[in-house]
């Protein structure tokens, strides 16, 4: 695989751009996680609110290479605002489907890809996964994500 | 023996020292094992395709290693029915071993999460181990009880070479914090009644430690079922390298173990005073890994599942039982627990009438009989039955009923070339 | 260089992943070294046809297996000038410096020989590191002092990488009990100045411990002539196989100093409840050693010594020279501790402006240069440059001078792949 | 090399003849050591008297092998009494060089014999030295009664 199969202009964009940087203030049912990679010592703090069943908002910071920038950016577009800002609605229990499965692609070593209708602009993230070296990078934001809401 | 019986003749076509080392007929494996190509090409093949640093760089080479590295950790839990969280690297049985009394020491200085609290040792509190141990199972919880106040006791051997069960119901108790020993003593060759002393030492709350150095390379180990809170084991004793073992942890205890050795690799965040400390099995893994040898390892694990635990058990079994048959028939040999009926390895150790035990290896030596004299790192036990040394036969997969055949004819010959067989 | 030349393209030949593996820079040797064919045969020699337990058995095996095991010792002592019994085998520089450390506390705790009281700890005394430590000579004294009492001290490096001496002389003084050094930084790859902080140690009566690990591979080292009380290195980082490594001691300070691991081998006389321990070395060799690692590290050093450790050092002095020039010309790259004139391994660790180290890791790895990105187990010494990571690239004796122009020109164009060059 | 060569008559002649055997009783300037073989913890306990520079009297005590009883017996024999039983009068200067000469020749690896006019029925043991394992044992005694004489 290519460099630039693994830093698409799409990874690199979003890693610039980092959709929901800026940690959103406490208010209502939010919960963060702070989660930390051993090997470099980035970190990362997810915060989510939730609303009943429904993920409301989906907001971090941190530093870190542009995988794990990119990653968490595509995850608050992903799970908050569309691709124009509309906010979505997903329920707590698809949400969790989606942190696995993305697990699931993440640690297939290639063989298991990420779906476009699913995961959006995230799929682009599907060639890290040849990388175990930077699976960490790509799931930092994810984990924190999972974290955060098993606590929300 | 039927479907699972081997063929050790063949079998030594697999071992390149015992193949090109004509008629040696090699009975030490309880001290080390003879390793097959497999577990040699396994190491080289890292060594010369895929060497780099593993867990810390991002460039391929590192990435594979590491990728090979955590494979063999799922290999080897495999083998002994663990998951791979709950296998810690260690450079052998002896290290494994101080690992958890040093920890233990360490929950008793305070060290470690609020969980480790429930390891403290207190003056009074008792270790219980037995009188059978090899000196890795002995001294270290010595040291231990030494340096906490606790109080070290020792569960006693029968003649015959059993535990005697009845003393360690007496021994353990509510004092007892740590009950360790040793599935199979490297003297006495008898798999100890494991369920019975778990059973004892739960009842008292107490930890238990199992060490499994001559069981793993021997008999079908499912450590999950045997319900240990944790068991050591050998590398170099079960055709892998030297240099590494393993530690095997329940998930609750290692979690809430404090760190041993400390260093790189088992970290999340240090600052110039202190450190945060990654989950078990990393928390116990500080610094460079045995990398290549954890690979020649996961070989050896292997290619024991490839001939299958059942069949070496059998085909040792056969070979325990004439050996043992053997030796009870040539005159002036004394058997170190000779109970009838034992659960056993392939291992006899024993004293010839008259003759010391290094005279009586040095003559089976010189007819390319490799056995062991001394009194095995179990000065205690030797003491126990009266003597300072004995010499060991130890059989592995790869002897033969003639190498057993072979080292009986020589016994018989002992006594009478230092002029002791009337 | 005259005499002392080495043609590095013409060594890659010795080198099999290097030759098998075309295109190949490896800069990452700080982490792990590779290894010459002439240490894989040594161990695979061992293993193929003398393997044995070593001083245990009497049989011939056994007994070859002592004589070729303690040969390795003589040898691996003799690289670094010392005397056989002043080098203990371990499993590296990790547990090198756990056992110095774990020695200590078990003499403040009364442990060992009336001799070893000296070394015992009380509140309030101080050990001393630096602020450049690899986490494996910092965290083992954290956990120390927090178990004793002691106060765990550190001495400054400046902006420029050198090591502050006027700090470290206000630092040092009546409490201090131990300094422990690196001999090179893994991070700053400046060799500290080890006459002037044993100097001061000494004055003060503190025991000093010098981690020798980026030291032994590339500089002609005579740990006597330094004059430190204790010195580790690993293994497999120069040259030699994993999990096997050296920790030197002064004769009078191994004798005093009590054991760390306990079990086989390293006592005379065990009784149940007590222990009487041997002489060092083998005090500090509990259970079976790495015997197959300790002879392969011996080829190692044959290797090393075979082109001569001023031939290393100048060779790869050269090399440090043309990539620290190299990086200096390239914009937006920021070195660490880039003083003028320091003496030097060959190892230069710096930060891409604008792109993560991970990422700028990345993009050489995808040219075929190997290099380590991270905080290298040096957490503080980042934070006190005022990152998290950084990319480290390494070399050693079998890395060219193209390999260095190559790793040149791929750092040249991380910058604009990433989209932050102006 | 045979076994017959390691176990030569004349060896296993001493080991049971064990000359020396019984520790005096401690009088006049009697030193005595105790050494043990970590491998085999086989113990011997060697006394020695002297009389201003003269080595009186070697006795010992202690089990072992062949090996080791052999060459406790040898020495007391060659130290203390010729083989016709008149006692010798070794100064202790020679009894040093005695000790020394022995440990070079077992360390040798069988390229250093022990001359017999020197070492009497000691000489026999020369054949130890190839039997590396087997230096210990036979070195027991000797070093026993140096480290005795030391303090005498
Ligand atoms: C300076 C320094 N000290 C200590 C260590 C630890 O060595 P090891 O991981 O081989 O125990 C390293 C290497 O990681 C190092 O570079
Ligand atoms: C029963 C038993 N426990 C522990 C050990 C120590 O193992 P190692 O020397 O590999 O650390 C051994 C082997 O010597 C043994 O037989």
């Amino acid at each position: 695989m290519s460099l630039d199969a693994l830093y698409q202009e799409l990874i690199l964009d979003h890693a610039k751009r980092r959709v929901g940087f800026g940690l959103a203030p406490e208010e209502g049912a939010t919960a963060s996680s702070h989660q930390r990679n051993p090997i470099c010592g980035d970190e990362i703090e997810v915060r989510v609110r939730v609303d009943g069943d429904v993920v409301r908002d989906v907001t971090w910071e941190g530093a870190g290479c542009s995988i794990s920038q990119a990653s968490a950016s595509m995850l608050a577009e992903l799970v908050a605002k569309d691709p124009d800002g509309v906010v979505r609605e997903l329920p707590r229990g698809e949400a969790s489907v989606l942190v696995n499965h993305f697990r699931e692609a993440l640690r297939s070593r290639g063989t298991v890809l990420l779906d476009e209708d699913e995961f959006g602009d995230a799929a682009a993230l599907s060639g890290v996964s040849k990388y175990t070296a930077r699976v960490k990078c790509a799931m930092l934001a994810w984990v924190a994500f999972e974290d955060a809401l098993s606590r929300a | 023996m039927s479907s699972t019986t081997l063929d050790a003749t063949a079998l030594k076509a697999d071992f390149p020292l015992l193949a090109s080392h004509d008629g040696l007929v090699y009975l030490d494996s309880a001290a080390t094992s003879q390793k097959p190509q497999a577990v040699i090409d396994a190491e080289v093949g890292f060594l010369t395709s895929a060497n780099a640093a593993v867990h810390r760089g991002a460039h391929t080479l590192a990435a594979e290693a590491t990728v090979l590295f955590e494979e063999a950790r799922e290999t080897v839990a495999g083998f002994v029915r663990a998951a791979p969280e709950q296998l810690v690297w260690t450079s052998g049985a002896t290290a494994g071993l101080n690992l958890v009394a040093y920890s233990l020491g360490n929950a008793s200085l305070g060290r470690g999460a609020p969980a480790s609290a429930r390891f403290a040792l207190r003056p009074g509190d008792e270790l219980v181990v037995t009188e059978t141990e090899h000196h890795a199972n002995l001294i270290p919880w010595q040291e231990l009880a030494a340096r906490t106040g606790a109080v070290l006791r020792h569960i006693p051997v029968r003649d015959d070479g059993t535990l005697d069960l009845d003393g360690a119901a007496e021994i353990i108790g509510a004092r007892t914090r740590v009950v360790a020993f040793p599935h199979v003593s490297n003297v006495l060759g008898i798999v100890n009644p494991v369920a019975a002393l778990v059973a004892l030492a739960r009842d008292a709350g107490a930890l238990t430690v199992l060490d499994a150095c001559q069981s793993a390379p021997h008999v079908p180990l499912d450590l999950p079922a045997l319900d240990v809170d944790l068991a050591v084991f050998s590398g170099h004793k079960m055709l892998g390298p030297y240099a590494i073992g393993g530690l095997y942890g329940r998930g609750d205890v290692l979690e809430a173990l404090p760190p041993f050795l400390t260093g790189g690799s088992m970290i999340t965040t240090v600052t110039l005073d202190e450190a945060e400390y990654l989950p078990p099995p990393q928390r116990f893994e500080a610094g460079t890994q045995p990398v290549s040898q954890a690979i020649g390892l996961a070989a050896a694990v292997r290619y024991l599942d490839g001939i299958g635990m059942d069949a070496v058990h059998a085909h040792e079994t056969a070979l325990e039982q004439r050996m043992r048959a053997g030796l009870r028939e040539i005159p002036g040999i004394r058997l170190l627990g000779d109970a009838d009926g034992a659960e056993r390895v392939a291992l006899c150790a024993f004293e010839v009438d008259g003759v010391h035990a290094h005279d009586a290896g040095q003559f089976l030596d010189a007819r390319g009989i490799a056995v062991r004299v001394g009194h095995h790192c179990a000065q205690p036990l030797h003491r126990r039955f009266g003597m300072t040394a004995s010499v060991r036969a130890s059989a592995a997969l790869y002897n033969s009923a003639s190498d057993v055949d072979a080292f009986l004819d020589a016994v018989s010959g002992i006594r009478s070339f230092f002029g002791v067989a009337r």
